[in-house]
């Protein structure tokens, strides 16, 4: 193993400090008592922590994010692994038109798709469904999911799929026991990029979501419609804080690394 | 199975006013569930669009020039009589009897009184302050496709003798005096607010409800009517044609611009009430359009506007928004 | 896995196939229609075949600007993403596990903020009364105000921050697999850590960095909120075309035409840029 | 009849034949070795018998049914891979159970069946290490207990043991030939080691850039090679010039003036010889054999290796290290043999 | 002054110790061989020579100036990995030419140079194939193109012959051995193969367990071995009980009867005895030696190996198979062995 040298540190803080900028403005903004976004702010107040208590259908707005996301990133991924082992394994006809059009909702603006998902879902009595919502998160999330399990299956060395079926393991098995595992890094980061965008998505949500089911983003875009106040920075920074946590949590008890990396890495 | 009926309008505070104060009696009176779907008046005139032939909206309550738009489309169903409406003004009522006001609001000019302190201006008092060059960058003026766009176009063009049948001397005046000092033509209420929170902004064309609500935060925010006239913009509301609702989304039209409500509305939306048996106190007037204030207000001709207003989008992106 | 080698593939990319075919392809398909009908301010949609919508977008060079500024904005941040993701995810690989963990987190965590409210952070540093400004005052490193808001800089810059842990995790996944006997292979024969970095592992990441590229390519030429917020109205993109045309004029049949156009030009550029890559690379995409 | 038949098996990598119509069949609890220069088709025909290589042409009978209707996974072999081919993501005692859980044997004696067999690679201590974190050795050995744990039917080793020390290698191969003689494993090796092939087999098979040069028992193809090829890779050899004269009623062959009576059938004229250098002796009569001049000299531990330059040019000598004094580089000696130590072809004959 | 000097290196991986306290001068141009069982820490010690394994403790020296001082790509060193560790995504030319590019040779004198190396391992034809479409012993060679190409001062082979066919890994061998001399590289070699060992190397280092267990000439380490492990580790040998008594003036051990002189120092009582296979003989002489049943015998091309059942207990003898007939399987026979072909120790002296 050998170590950053002093040039990688640098880059590396750079790189950090480009990244949590904007995040670090957003949560110190979050701890005004005024009542509208100011930087630098005079003061330091949890007021607007507590604001969020006052409206209870953001966490409901939450939870069902959460719900969402889960749901739908992991259904995406189960469709995007074994289509990324087709893609990176075999060459056939069509595999390029597959592709594209596996890519195609990255490629279209999302209005553009809400629109056409709220048409369509109306004909076929999906709309403001639950199950709508899902339907049209996996379509957007899984790109991601596919692109991230495409890198990681480039490369494998099949004589150990070769080795378990060898052993007697039959395709699921050997999927499942050394392809899987081999991998997961890919696996992981794409599900993890799925679930972050679904969790994240507004733009096209805004037209299926129902007005029982909703986002969140759905509704803290719905919030700043008229006003922008520091509600948003501390939802923000109380989503920061919760991610932290379940992250430490997760490290401790699984290790970060290994949920990425995988185990086999030294 | 209780009813449920879908009422959709705008987001935000609005939306917290109604959910709150407005439905929950109406629920209670006459045994139906409301659901509130949220979005801009454009979101919604989409969603009306987008389910053409299976409308799931019953009522809607947008900006009044999409309501023009959203009639003339054929989204809107006829409004049924009822005594209410003879207390409501005759100007917000439609010709077409396919929609109606619930609120006025005005367009005017607001300033952040502190910059203006600190810079040592005078308050701005009419449509021309626009083209002040000390203004550069600090103005933010909401684009053509926004009701207040089209408010500040026809404003500009009035000042140089123009008006909606004339609309060139109010391009004119963008393209070349009031433009250089635009900072961003932005429609976004919340992006506004932002760019006058973070001190980019210091004046801006907008609405009198909008300024209220901004002011209501403790931001230093003024609103003026220009000495030339603000300029009315309503808020309509109107129930969709082949809506299975029809008989609820009637009476909560009815109920809209009722007294009990339009009070509310004054109170937590700043909408200038539409039925002329409400009074305000002296206090509850702030920042409202109404009585003498509205009178002044100048109104537009949507039926003129709507005809010229592809051309209108296409030349203000191209020569304006550039 | 050994199953037929003509029947694998379908079998395998089937349900994903299906998911699409049913839900991607109708949608798309009617998008597609609608941009061959006609629109009126009045009339609204008609469905009467006609392609003045194409017909106007590809005389009318307004929309050539606008189509122009969208590729060469995601040009630049696929291109900074690149210069800046690969290398800082090469690094992160390099630390020591319990670190990697933390910047891993530090990395994804912006994600999880709606874009929102991360590009309002953008705005509080970039406008000319924000910290970028005021620091840059301070420090005496201009003279006057600098005002990156509504600038095409602002949003290549904001893009690049929403879109380079993408990168950066597409090319952690690829990272994964190298031998590093490999590279004290290159380093034994005398390369430097740049050359080994250079000639022995960049090739090797390639599918990594080719997936990253693909996907920061594809969401900045159609991202919406962003250019929205950082460029203002008048630094349209290609998506924020759309949606005016989509939401504000109501006019579908151009806003699909537009959205048509987008994708086919996205379709090519990836596709195309796939294929030259995968087979300039082809010992690397087996 | 036989147990496993390849019949005119091939395998083209594009232009490149890797194997090309092979035909060999090995009876059941045979051990067979296959042999042959690097690149010459050895993995490629195993990986065919496994079914992780499809052949271009050619078939493979297992108990008269061909075994490329059977999936790989149903084949019941245990298979050592030339690069090992461990999981990297699960311990060595996970990667040896592998087969067995895959056949359902219950967890207790699964792990008792583990640690016999990691006993018996020399493993013990290390079931619960990643593959990562091992010597090549040691990986090696753990390839070699998964395969040999499930007790399969038919073996495929595939350079199983390169990569291990002289003396645990052969330890490994008497454990191999144990369990090919109390299990009745059928088992095909694929090895480098010449020593190796012709101690642990029942046949060998040497093949030459994918075709088969001869299929013998080992002290067979050592003693009578069916090729120049052959002879020569199967140990060192010295191919010298000779003529056969018929003296009277007997056939004598003239090396350089060294004289030794050959069998009648022997062709007259002039003609190669070839003799191992394990057959060449040094000896003190002056009258016998022919002179030379030690050039190099090589301790091999069990014995010595000399280059002795002749009149018939550089000729190679083993001797044992019997503790008998060995001849110093540059000493001058006489070399001799046996008559039947010769192996005598008409020239141009081969 | 020694050339490179390693002093007390060692390495820990997390408690395992891998190497330990490891002391070695090489001389510059010398030949050295590290020999030992799989995973003594072979591969760990070159890769802490080569600088990608950072030693836990302990220092190397290279002409007076510590080598971890120095980046691993300034070191100038040629490495075989025992893995290969090939560019996988260029050509073979391009893995062999990558040496040269770094150090700046112009295009034409690399080409050149690569097509010589290539022609020297043998892999003339495959200079624009891809790793990944080779077999075992052709990437191998690759590796070691790749390490001779660029003619270091230093070379670091890593079982670099372990999947070559006899034939081939002798010429290997020979060029090693050709290079050394004609450059005058000083090379270090991990083989498991100890023929290959004692064959190249001007010294032998035999490791156990992390350990240095002697560091001799390959003749003098197998003849003299410090200890019981290196007598066993470098090639077979026989241990047997005795016991010494004096008669008269003279010191005789008596192994079951069978009595031989000693010489007078050695210890008197009961004695362990080490004779090596290759220095037993049959004789015919039935008052000679001790009696013994062929219990098993193993052809192995140039000998013959026979295990043979004897109240010592089994004895393995080795004979060369010079065409003389030797015993059968089940004959009985007499073994013997003279005076100089023992080493004796006191018993519980080891
Ligand atoms: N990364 C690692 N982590 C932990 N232990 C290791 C690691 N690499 C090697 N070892 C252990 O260190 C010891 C020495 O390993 P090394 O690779 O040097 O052995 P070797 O002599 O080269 O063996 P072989 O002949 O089998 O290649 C072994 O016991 C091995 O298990
Ligand atoms: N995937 C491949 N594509 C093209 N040629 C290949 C491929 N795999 C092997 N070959 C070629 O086929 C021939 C036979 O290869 P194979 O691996 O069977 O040799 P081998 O006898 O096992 O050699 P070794 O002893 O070196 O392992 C070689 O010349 C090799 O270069
Ligand atoms: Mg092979
Ligand atoms: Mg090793």
């Amino acid at each position: 193993m050998r170590h950053n040298g002093a040039l990688a540190l640098a880059f590396h803080a750079t790189f950090v400090t480009f990244i949590l900028a904007p995040i670090v403005v957003v949560c110190a903004v979050a701890f005004t008592p005024e009542g509208y976004l100011s930087l630098p702010t005079k003061g330091f107040s949890l007021r607007w922590f507590k604001a969020i208590l006052n409206y209870p259908e953001f966490l409901r707005a939450f939870r069902d994010s959460l719900w969402l996301a889960a749901l739908s990133s992991t259904i995406a991924i189960g469709l995007a692994v074994p289509a990324a082992l087709a893609i990176a394994r075999y060459r056939f006809p069509g595999r390029e038109a597959m592709t594209a059009l596996f890519l195609s909702p990255l490629m279209i603006p999302h209005v553009v798709l809400g629109i056409a998902f709220l048409r369509f879902f109306s004909q076929i009595g999906l709309s403001g469904s639950f199950l709508g919502l899902i339907l049209s998160h996996i379509i957007v999330v899984l790109p991601f999911a596919l692109r991230l399990v495409l890198a990681a299956s480039y490369g494998i060395d099949q004589r150990i799929e070769h080795a378990a079926i060898s052993l007697g393991a039959n395709s699921f098995v050997t999927f499942r026991r050394v392809t899987l595992p081999l991998i997961m890094p890919g696996v992981v980061s794409g599900w993890v990029l799925a679930f972050i965008n679904s969790f994240d998505e507004v733009t096209m949500t805004v037209f299926i979501a129902s007005p029982s089911t909703t986002t969140l983003p759905v509704r803290l875009f719905l919030y700043i419609q008229d006003n922008i106040d520091p509600l948003v920075t501390s939802i923000s920074a109380s989503l920061i804080l919760m991610t932290a946590v379940l992250m430490i949590v997760l490290d401790r008890l699984f290790g970060l690394d290994r949920l990425f990396l995988g185990s086999a890495k030294s | 199975q209780q009813k449920v009926m879908y009422f959709a309008s705008y987001g935000g505070s609005f939306e917290q006013a109604v959910r709150k104060e407005i439905i929950p009696p109406f629920e209670a009176k006459h045994g139906v569930k409301i659901e509130y779907v949220a979005g801009n008046s454009t979101d919604t005139l989409a969603k009306l669009q987008a389910q053409r032939g299976n409308q799931q909206i019953d009522v809607i309550v947008v900006d009044d020039g999409p309501a023009y738009q959203a009639v003339a489309l054929g989204f809107c169903g006829d409004l049924e009589p009822a005594d209410v409406y003879k207390d409501v003004y005759p100007i917000v009522k439609f010709k077409s009897n396919k929609a109606i006001g619930v609120g006025l609001v005005a367009t005017g000019l607001m300033y952040n009184k502190k910059a203006f302190e600190e810079n040592k201006w005078p308050a701005p008092t009419s449509w021309a302050d626009l083209k002040d060059p000390k203004y550069k960058k600090k103005l933010v003026v909401p684009p053509l496709n926004n009701t207040y766009g089209v408010h500040a176009v026809i404003a500009a063009a009035a000042l140089n003798g123009g008006g909606e049948t004339n609309i060139e001397p109010g391009f004119q005046a963008f393209k070349n005096e009031i433009g250089p000092n635009v900072l961003a033509y932005e429609p976004s209420p919340a992006k506004m607010t932002e760019l006058f929170q973070n001190g980019q902004a210091v004046i801006a064309v907008w609405g009198s409800g909008r300024a209220k609500v901004l002011a209501d935060t403790g931001f230093p925010a003024e609103f003026v009517y220009p000495k030339e006239g603000g300029i009315a913009l309503g808020t309509a509301a109107c129930t969709i044609a082949g809506s299975k609702n029809n008989k609820e989304a009637q009476a909560f039209v009815q109920y809209l611009v009722s007294p009990e409500v339009q009070r509310v509305m004054a109170k937590s939306a700043g909408f200038g009430p539409v039925n002329q048996t409400v009074t305000l106190s002296p206090d509850e007037q702030k920042g409202i359009p109404y009585g003498e204030q509205a009178k002044t207000l100048r109104a537009v001709d949507w039926d003129v506007v709507n005809q010229h207003r592809e051309d209108w989008n296409k030349r203000w992106t191209r020569e304006v928004e550039r | 896995m050994t199953t037929n080698p003509k029947l694998a593939p379908l079998l395998l990319s089937g349900p994903a196939l299906l998911v699409f075919i049913g839900l991607v392809l109708a949608p798309l398909v009617m998008t597609a229609l609608l941009s061959f009908y006609d629109w009126g301010q009045y009339k609204g949609i008609v469905a009467e075949f006609t392609i003045k919508n194409w017909h106007e977008v590809i005389t009318d060079e307004y929309y050539y600007e606008i189509f122009g500024r969208t590729l060469r904005i995601a040009l630049f941040v696929t291109a900074i993403s690149v210069v800046i993701g690969v290398p800082e995810a090469y690094i992160l690989n390099r630390m020591s596990p319990q670190w990697r963990g933390v910047f891993l987190l530090v990395v994804i965590g912006p994600l999880l903020i709606s874009v929102v409210a991360r590009t309002l952070g953008w705005a509080l540093l970039f406008g000319s009364t924000g910290l970028i400004s005021q620091a840059l005052l301070t420090l005496g490193a201009v003279r006057e105000p600098i005002d990156l808001m509504f600038t095409e800089s602002g949003v290549v810059i904001a893009l690049t921050h929403v879109l380079v842990p993408f990168m950066v995790l597409a090319v952690m996944a690829a990272l994964q697999r190298l031998n590093p006997d490999v590279e004290n292979a290159a380093m034994s024969l005398g390369a430097s850590g740049f050359t080994v970095w250079r000639r022995v592992i960049l090739p090797q990441i390639v599918p990594g960095i080719l997936s990253g590229s693909v996907i920061v390519f594809a969401l900045a030429a159609s991202a919406f909120a962003t250019p929205a917020i950082i460029g203002g109205r008048r630094l349209k993109v290609a998506a924020t075309l759309a949606y005016d045309e989509f939401l504000n004029t109501l006019n579908w049949p151009l806003g699909a035409a537009i959205a048509m156009i987008l994708l086919g030009a996205l379709v090519a550029i990836i596709v195309g840029s796939n294929r030259l890559i995968e087979r300039r690379y082809a010992q690397v995409f087996e | 009849m036989s147990y496993l038949a390849l019949e005119r098996l091939t395998k083209a990598y594009g232009g490149v034949l890797a194997v090309e119509a092979l035909d060999l069949t090995v009876a059941r609890g045979e051990f067979i070795s296959l042999l042959g220069p690097s690149g010459c088709g050895k993995t490629t025909t195993l990986q065919m018998i496994a079914g992780f290589v499809e052949p271009t042409s050619g078939r493979a009978m297992l108990e008269g049914t061909d075994l490329f209707g059977v999936r790989p996974n149903k084949r019941g072999l245990g298979v050592v891979f030339q690069s090992y081919a461990l999981f990297p993501h699960v311990t060595v005692a996970e990667n040896v159970a592998f087969g067995l859980e895959m056949r359902g044997v219950p967890r207790a004696e699964r792990e008792q069946r583990v640690k016999q067999t990691l006993d018996l690679v020399g493993l013990s201590g290390l079931a619960d290490r990643y593959p990562r974190r091992m010597s090549g050795g040691q990986q090696q050995r753990v390839a070699l207990a998964r395969a040999l744990v499930i007790q399969p039917a038919i073996l495929l080793l595939d350079e199983p043991l390169s990569n291990l020390d002289a003396k645990l290698r052969e330890e490994m191969q008497t454990e191999l030939r144990t369990i090919q003689r109390s299990v009745g494993t059928t088992t095909i090796l694929v090895t480098h080691d010449q020593g190796e092939a012709m101690a642990l087999s029942d046949r060998i098979v040497i093949m030459n850039k994918g075709r088969v040069e001869q299929i013998a028992r080992p002290d067979e193809a050592y003693a009578r090679p069916a090729s120049a090829f052959v002879a020569n890779f199967l140990g060192k050899t010295n191919v010298v010039s000779a003529k056969v004269v018929s003296e009277g009623s007997r056939h004598i062959v003239d090396i350089a003036g060294f004289r030794l009576p050959v069998p009648d059938r022997s062709p007259t004229g002039p003609v190669t010889v070839t003799v191992r250098p394990e057959r060449i002796t040094f000896v003190d009569d002056p009258a016998l054999g022919i002179r030379g001049c030690v050039h190099s000299r090589v301790f091999q531990g069990t014995h010595w290796l000399f280059h002795i330059e002749t009149e018939l040019g550089a000729l190679i000598v083993l001797r044992q290290n019997d503790g008998a004094a060995v001849p110093l580089e540059g000493e001058n000696v006489r070399l001799a043999w046996g008559e039947n130590d010769l192996l005598i072809e008409a020239l141009g004959a081969s």
